[in-house]
């Protein structure tokens, strides 16, 4: 019951929502997300006191004739997830304080519409049903993006979909060929397990294929990454941190759960080089964020780096590398939707991101200058923040993978270090001119929201191992299904 | 036996309304009679009847179903042309038609015998040619009736040529054992029952307007009456796919080697060229033509590759798609102007009608909770089950096509700027029908097996 | 006593808590008072267990916290007390304290007063989680820590972009250095299957061990001590570091931050010595860097300059050492 | 010294800040190595240590003693002695430090006298133990040198060094005391080899030209031609291509009915082919 309450808790507040005033809508939309906050936070907290309870399964007949039901599941890795997805919304609706958004109801609507959609995609157990969350989480983002997004947006937001849905229909065939070769033609994650180790290495490779194809689009990583920058700078910044934040993290989650373990031999075969792919997008997107001038732009091209390396740490399949990604997954949702919002409160005041028009803003305004330090030295992963668990997990992990590899995946230590600061000091360092002398100081608000985040890094750098502990034993079931499947072969 | 009686009665009825000078009954009445005929269907199909009417007809479930949908696009199309017709001065006669043209797609959807497949097209047609030049002082309008009928025409002969190769080689009429006779039959001509049922083929093929004899359809579609493109998107190729799926799926049981080939490169290119120009249109209804044939691809490609569960994928598709193509011309009527930037901003204008759209479009594109989703997906299963995947891939990336043109309607109802701000006003006629048929798609795809455990168990 | 270790980092991170939370509102005397006195109340802390220590030279590990694990991964939060460490404590908290007070009479008149204490105090709470922790994260975490405080040191004028630049520069230098030393840990691991430094020194001898990867893990530490002791080639953030107010330039710069690498290559030295390669590589980088600095010291004319150069050769002479 | 840090223009500090002037020679002579600095039993240590590993490494390293010892020297010397080089207004500025700052000052400078005995040479001070007591820790690892050199030989190599840096000292009274020089404005003509050294043998340049300027460069380009035109445009030619495919397509709908006619008929004999031949 508890997992259904998780999924429809938001979409429940849309209704009453809409019957509000449009200044009542952001506190109705805050408490929606808040309230999902509480659920959340309560099932992240029982299920590691009680992972067997009955309220963490919600299983109904959906369709008959396909044998596909509505399962809803949380376990170790969604819990995670769902934690970083009701943690991050609502601070993206309160982000939305003190701005001013034209249609308003519909825009937080469209926000509430599409935690469910993401809320549901980590917990399905059932392929089917994950598919269309999946593709129902796309819906909401494009309309976020289409109606309140910037300039551009039309183009640009366009193919951003058709990118995205391009990937998903080749998961979708993938689906359907796991599918027709299951036991009792049925979507349920573990016939799709049993399954799809007993395809050939061949088609292994091909379905593979197909679901990379899909997440490799949405993480995104080189070369399939190109609808993101465009996208991140042109849509709103809500629209932004959710797709940075988490929605890009159905990828990283569904490479965990939906590929590797659906096809161990594929990803036996393929996993050299969709590592080298990863580690390639951690260099490209570093070396890219390197030469940005727009601020918002280099923030994508620095996520682009980041959740290469996530990816990398995934295809490792050892346990520091899926843990490190785990991690890395919520340190890099809280870290990037703070940068978002950071970028926000500049460019609401200084009606642009150009960086090198800024400078010299750390002498007006103190608070934020700290408080973005903070968030920044988290994206760098300084000891002490959580970027730094996840990133030298995920370095441990590749590092065991190969050591070459490992080189340059690390360089982003120093990349990361470099695009950063070169952002911060050309945006808060120096002297103020024209434009930022007008810059002020940040509201209460934006202090809160910029102080819970820097509480958070600094909070979950201290403290990894209460999201650790919980997704540790599945993913050793996960891993060890997978060497399972690959040394039996091998003896074969 | 029944429903054909009460088609029938009504059409004769729309006539003689007019004599008795009960115009104003004459929707009320055509509305209950479709009623009626949904409550016949509904009946019998619970209580599995199976009616043969003198050999010539077979109403066991499938038809039925057919029927059903039939009856339930006609009530939507009628409540969305009442306005239409309402100038009309002779409109018991556009009733009549669109009446009779129904009695030939029940007669598609049901012939086991071919003298009622012929009939079935000509009486589907003939009906049609006049409506499709229905708006006479509009020059497109009459050259659609006439391109149309010319075309037609040519298949009707097409189509008479096959059945009398078809029969010259077997000796019979009869679906069944036409289809049978390839393997059983003893002094069967094999060369001229291929021959004839090519010949049929094509001249279906024509009806549904596959690739390559789709040349017609952009054309009629644009230039006939909004009204009546949506009739003969929606329901005229209801009769026509139906009438295909109940020839060939037997044919293909019995004879997959000779006509499997040729039905997938038909199927693949229907598909592929429809969505392909399609992208390049800026004229809406031009547009819904050319996805008509895309669609109409996937159906035949639903239909060659067969499994048990074919009818059920032939029949949801057909469901899907004649129901968000009707809720998308019920927009473009109410908007009454074809070009896309018409819908710019149409969201500020009437959320309702935007909102329509979009569900209609979206289940169209084939994205999920819509219809459309299932639809695609049910003939994907079944093209990968059949072992075709490259196929399938291909049915993909046109169908990603199809996404491209759709979203240029849907981006600019969000975020064009509009031409025209002032607010459009609906009856209340037009808000519940639009509502219900928006329903109805998303009900369809979030749970696609419903109408099965109803219809098809 | 030695339990009471954690103090020692405990009191400068207070102080910095409270001046940088408070830091608007607390007056220029509290901060005086409180960002020296936390110091010295580390020294006699420190000085306490350093007598403890004589008569008594085991060495006692402090848990405070578990930290990190993952599998068989562990690294926690828990102190070493040894020669080495409560001697390097003494060093850090001594000095740390008189170069406080130096700058609280240097600093008098400057109008960020407060965040240049704050700053300080974190400074010295990860130079003493540095040498106090016992296991190889913990000391990159004091690493990666002092390398972060200098950044904010040295641009400690954001004003002037130069400084500003300055500050990066010894930020990324660092972290190249840092790029290695984090990579040492992870083949450390790789070999010890322990990061812990007891658990790793416990098996040399016991275990037979592949003298290469002992040398590669040598190598990595050392680029990691190459980057914070300023050595060839990561040596040039070193002069330009100057930029930063003089006690910190003395604070971090000569006294306690570039002993750092000092401290882990003695950390070390039982594996170090191990590797004959390592040890020439050493030798040779710190004659070079030596070399370098002090024929450039012959000829500078910025008086922080000529001693930054001169704390390069220093560092290269005791590598060479 | 209203924060300039250039010794050119000091000099005569001596008697502006008295404090400061002591604690700084003591530094001095500690970093120079005389007796009996912290500087000179740490480095003479050393220097012994390296003499028995390695006699190149050892001329290296003294070398750098010497050198060092002449360039703190140098800059004591003009920082502190002799005329005031600065302008006035700065000369009527300068002033000893407040009590805060010279004691820390004093604690420091007497510890680097005092702190060398802690590294005291094995020759004199193993008796004080506190080099031992750290032995202990090191004593499993390197234990390379203890013991084996003669204590003649230590001696004799502390006498050597020390008389070279004294030497060195004077050499540098002699050039910034007695003649009086001072360095040459940074524009000034110089040699080549002066050149280089006074620019820090160009580190920073080279490293500015093969690696930061490079690395930028790189990305930029990398921005401008694989990413923008390259990958992104091959994403953005693909949409674009099939809007052309689309618009040849559309060519077919001429709308002429003959066309439309002929174009069946070809098809349907093809497919005629197509079925019954099996082509």
């Amino acid at each position: 019951m508890l997992v259904l309450l998780l999924l429809i808790l938001p979409v429940l507040f849309v209704p009453i929502l809409l019957l509000f005033s449009e200044k009542q809508s952001k506190n109705i939309a805050l408490v929606a997300a808040l309230t999902e906050m509480c659920v959340g936070f309560f099932a992240f907290y029982q299920y590691q006191i009680n992972p067997t309870c009955a309220c963490f399964n919600w299983n109904t007949i959906w369709i008959q004739n396909l044998n596909a039901n509505f399962h809803l599941q949380l376990n170790g890795i969604n819990s995670v997830l769902v934690l970083l997805t009701t943690l991050i919304v609502p601070f993206i609706i309160q982000s939305t304080f003190e701005r001013d958004i034209k249609n308003i109801k519909a825009y937080l609507s469209l926000m509430l519409m599409m935690q469910t959609a993401l809320v549901g995609v980590f917990l399905a157990q059932d392929a089917l049903l994950f598919y269309i969350f999946w593709e129902l989480a796309l819906i909401p983002i494009y309309l976020i993006c289409l109606v309140f997004g910037g300039e551009n947006r039309q183009k640009i937001t366009f193919k951003f979909f058709v990118y995205t849905l391009f990937g998903s229909l080749f998961m979708l065939l993938a689906i359907i060929y796991v599918w027709i070769h299951t036991e009792n033609r049925s979507f349920d994650i573990h016939s799709f397990y049993k399954a799809g180790a007993l395809l050939t290495a061949k088609e292994q490779l091909f379905v593979f294929i197909a679901f990379y194809l899909a997440f490799a689009i949405k993480i995104p990583i080189f070369p399939l990454h190109t609808w993101q920058p465009d996208t991140y700078v042109n849509a709103p910044t809500q629209g932004t941190m959710l797709l940075s934040g988490i929605m890009l993290k159905m990828g990283t989650y569904a490479l965990i759960i939906w590929l590797i373990p659906v096809v161990p031999l594929g990803w036996q075969q393929a996993s050299k080089y969709v590592i080298i792919l990863s580690v390639i997008s951690v260099v490209y997107g570093s070396l890219m964020a390197l030469t940005q001038h727009n601020f918002k732009r280099m923030l994508a091209y620095s996520s682009i780096g980041h959740v290469g390396l996530i990816a990398a740490g995934i295809f490792t399949m050892n346990l520091q590398g899926v843990q490190g990604a785990m991690y890395q997954m919520l340190s890099h949702g809280i870290n990037v939707v703070a940068l978002f919002f950071v970028c926000d409160i500049i460019t609401n005041r200084m009606k642009t991101d150009e960086m090198h028009k800024l400078g010299g803003i750390r002498n007006v305004s103190r608070v934020f200058s700290v408080l973005f330090l903070i968030i920044l030295l988290g994206s760098v992963a300084l000891p002490l923040t959580n970027g730094f668990v996840g990133e030298f997990l995920l370095l441990h992990g590749l590092f065991q993978y190969n050591t070459v590899v490992v080189v340059f995946a690390g360089l982003t230590v120093i990349l990361g270090a470099l695009y950063m600061l070169r952002a911060y000091q050309l945006i808060m360092h120096g002297d103020t001119n024209a434009l930022t002398e007008s810059f002020g100081v940040i509201t209460v608000n934006e202090k809160i929201l910029l102080a819970c985040f820097a509480g958070l890094i600094i909070f979950f750098g201290l403290f990894p191992n209460l999201i650790l502990d919980g997704s540790e034993n599945q993913i050793k079931q996960i891993i060890d299904h997978v060497h399972e499947v690959t040394a039996m072969v091998v003896k074969k | 036996m029944k429903e054909l009686l009460l088609l029938s009665g009504l059409g004769i009825f729309a006539l003689l309304a007019e004599m008795i000078n009960a115009r104003k009954i004459i929707f009320p009445a055509v509305i209950a009679g479709l009623c009626l005929n949904i409550f016949f269907c509904l009946n019998d199909i619970m209580a599995g009847n199976n009616e043969n009417i003198f050999n010539m007809l077979l109403l066991d479930k499938i038809p039925l179903v057919f029927t059903l949908l039939l009856s339930v696009l006609a009530i939507f199309w009628f409540v969305m042309a009442k306005n239409y017709f309402k100038d009309e001065t002779n409109l018991s006669d556009h009733f009549a038609l669109v009446l009779f043209s129904m009695v030939g797609v029940f007669l598609l959807t049901s012939y086991t015998h071919m003298s009622m497949l012929f009939l079935g097209v000509e009486i589907l047609s003939i009906p049609v040619y006049v409506l499709a030049g229905s708006d006479k002082r509009n020059t497109y309008s009459n050259e659609a009736a006439f391109k149309y009928f010319l075309l037609g025409a040519f298949a009707s002969g097409f189509l008479l040529l096959g059945i009398t190769f078809v029969y010259g080689g077997t000796g019979s009429f009869n679906t069944l054992q036409i289809a049978s006779s390839s393997v059983l039959g003893a002094g069967v001509s094999k060369q001229l029952l291929t021959i004839g049922l090519l010949l049929i083929l094509f001249a279906m093929a024509f009806k549904v307007s596959a690739v390559p004899f789709h040349f017609w359809t952009p054309d009629v579609y644009t230039g006939a009456p909004t009204v009546v493109t949506a009739y003969m998107s929606t329901i005229v190729k209801l009769g026509a796919l139906a009438g295909f799926y109940r020839l060939f799926s037997i044919v293909l049981v019995f004879d997959a080697t000779t006509f499997t080939t040729t039905l997938i490169i038909i199927s693949v290119l229907t598909i592929v060229v429809g969505n392909v120009i399609a992208a390049s249109q800026s004229n809406t209804k031009r547009l819904l033509a050319f996805s008509s044939i895309g669609h109409a691809g996937f159906v035949l490609l639903a239909n060659t590759m067969l499994s048990p569960s074919t009818p059920y994928v032939v029949w949801y598709y057909l469901t899907a798609y004649t129901l968000s193509s009707m809720a998308a011309f019920w927009v473009l009527i109410k908007l009454d102007n074809h070009d896309i930037s018409a819908f710019n901003g149409l969201v500020k204008r009437n959320p309702l009608l935007a909102g329509t759209m979009t569900i209609a479009l979206l289940s169209m594109a084939g994205i999920p909770p819509m219809a459309g989703f299932f639809a695609k997906y049910f003939v994907l299963l079944n093209t990968i089950q059949n072992k075709s995947v490259l196929i399938a891939v291909i049915a993909i990336l046109a169908s990603l096509i199809g996404v491209y043109y759709y979203f240029k309607i849907i981006i600019a109802i969000f975020s064009g700027k509009e031409i025209n701000s002032a607010k459009i006003e609906l009856s209340w006629l037009d808000k519940i029908g639009l509502v219900l048929i928006s329903i109805l798609i998303i009900l369809l795809g979030v749970l696609p097996d419903a109408c099965y455990n109803l219809l098809f168990r | 006593m030695q339990q009471f270790v954690y103090l020692i980092p405990l009191f400068p991170l207070l102080s910095f808590v409270i001046i940088a939370l408070f830091g608007k509102s607390l007056s220029k005397s509290i901060t005086t008072f409180l960002a020296p006195s936390s110091i010295l109340a580390s020294f006699i802390v420190a000085v306490l267990i350093f007598i403890n220590q004589l008569s008594n030279n085991h060495a006692v590990t402090v848990p405070v916290f578990s930290w990190i694990h993952v599998g068989d991964f562990h690294a926690d939060f828990s102190f070493l007390v040894d020669s080495l460490s409560i001697l390097f404590t003494l060093v850090i908290t001594g000095v740390g304290f008189l170069i406080h007070v130096y700058s609280t009479g240097y600093m008098h008149d400057e109008k960020d007063y407060n965040r240049y204490f704050s700053y300080l105090n974190l400074f010295v709470f990860f130079m003493l989680l540095l040498v106090l922790g016992d296991n190889f994260l913990l000391m990159f975490v004091g690493w990666e820590g002092v390398g972060l405080c200098s950044y904010l040191l040295i641009g400690f004028w954001f004003k002037n972009i130069n400084y500003a630049d300055a500050a990066k520069k010894a930020f990324v230098m660092n972290r190249i250095g840092d790029l290695g030393f984090i990579l040492g840990i992870i083949l450390l691991f790789g070999v010890f299957g322990s990061i812990n430094y007891h658990q790793v020194f416990a098996q040399i001898g016991t275990v037979v061990i592949d003298g290469k990867l002992i040398t590669w893990i040598t190598i990595l530490l050392f680029i990691g001590a190459m980057g914070k002791s300023a050595q060839i080639p990561l040596f040039t953030w070193l002069p330009d570091a100057m930029a930063g107010p003089t006690p910190v330039s003395a604070l971090i710069h000569a006294a306690t931050m570039v002993t750092a690498g000092i401290y882990m290559v003695a950390r070390c030295s039982v594996l170090f010595s191990l590797s004959e390669f390592t040890m020439q590589f050493i030798a040779i980088i710190g004659i070079a860097t030596a070399l370098l600095a002090a024929t450039i010291a012959l000829f500078q004319n910025d008086i922080k300059k000529v001693l930054a150069y001169s704390t390069v050769s220093q560092l290269g002479l005791i590598f060479v050492h | 010294m209203s924060g300039d840090q250039d010794i050119r223009n000091m000099g005569g500090l001596k008697k502006k800040m008295p404090v400061t002037f002591i604690t700084f020679l003591i530094g001095t002579i500690a970093i120079a190595g005389i007796p009996p600095f912290a500087g000179f039993f740490s480095k003479d240590q050393m220097l012994a240590e390296i003499f028995e590993h390695n006699k190149i490494l050892f001329v290296l390293a003294l070398l750098v003693s010497l050198m060092t010892a002449f360039y703190m020297f140098r800059l004591f010397f003009l920082t502190f002695v002799g005329e005031f080089r600065g302008n006035d207004i700065v000369k009527n500025h300068v002033h000893e430090s407040p009590k805060s700052m010279t004691i820390p000052l004093m604690i420091l400078a007497g510890l680097s006298v005092v702190a060398g005995f802690i590294g005291f040479p094995h020759a004199l001070g193993h008796q004080l133990g506190v080099h031992h007591w750290l032995d202990n820790f090191l004593s499993s690892s390197v234990k390379v040198a203890e013991g084996k050199m003669e204590l003649n030989t230590e001696m004799l190599l502390m006498a050597a060094t020390v008389v070279l840096i004294l030497i060195m000292i004077f050499l540098a009274r002699f050039f910034f005391v007695s003649k009086k020089q001072i360095p040459n404005a940074d524009d000034a003509p110089m040699s080549l080899g002066k050149e280089i050294v006074y620019h820090k043998y160009y580190i920073d340049e080279i490293y500015e030209a093969i690696i930061v300027k490079p690395l930028n460069r790189v990305s930029a380009l990398m921005y401008q031609f694989i990413e923008k035109s390259g990958i992104d445009g091959l994403v953005n030619l693909i949409g674009t291509s099939i809007v052309n495919w689309s618009q040849l397509l559309r060519l077919t709908q001429t709308g002429s009915l003959g066309f439309y006619v002929i174009a069946m008929v070809i098809s349907i004999v093809a497919l005629i082919l197509i079925t019954v031949i099996k082509i």
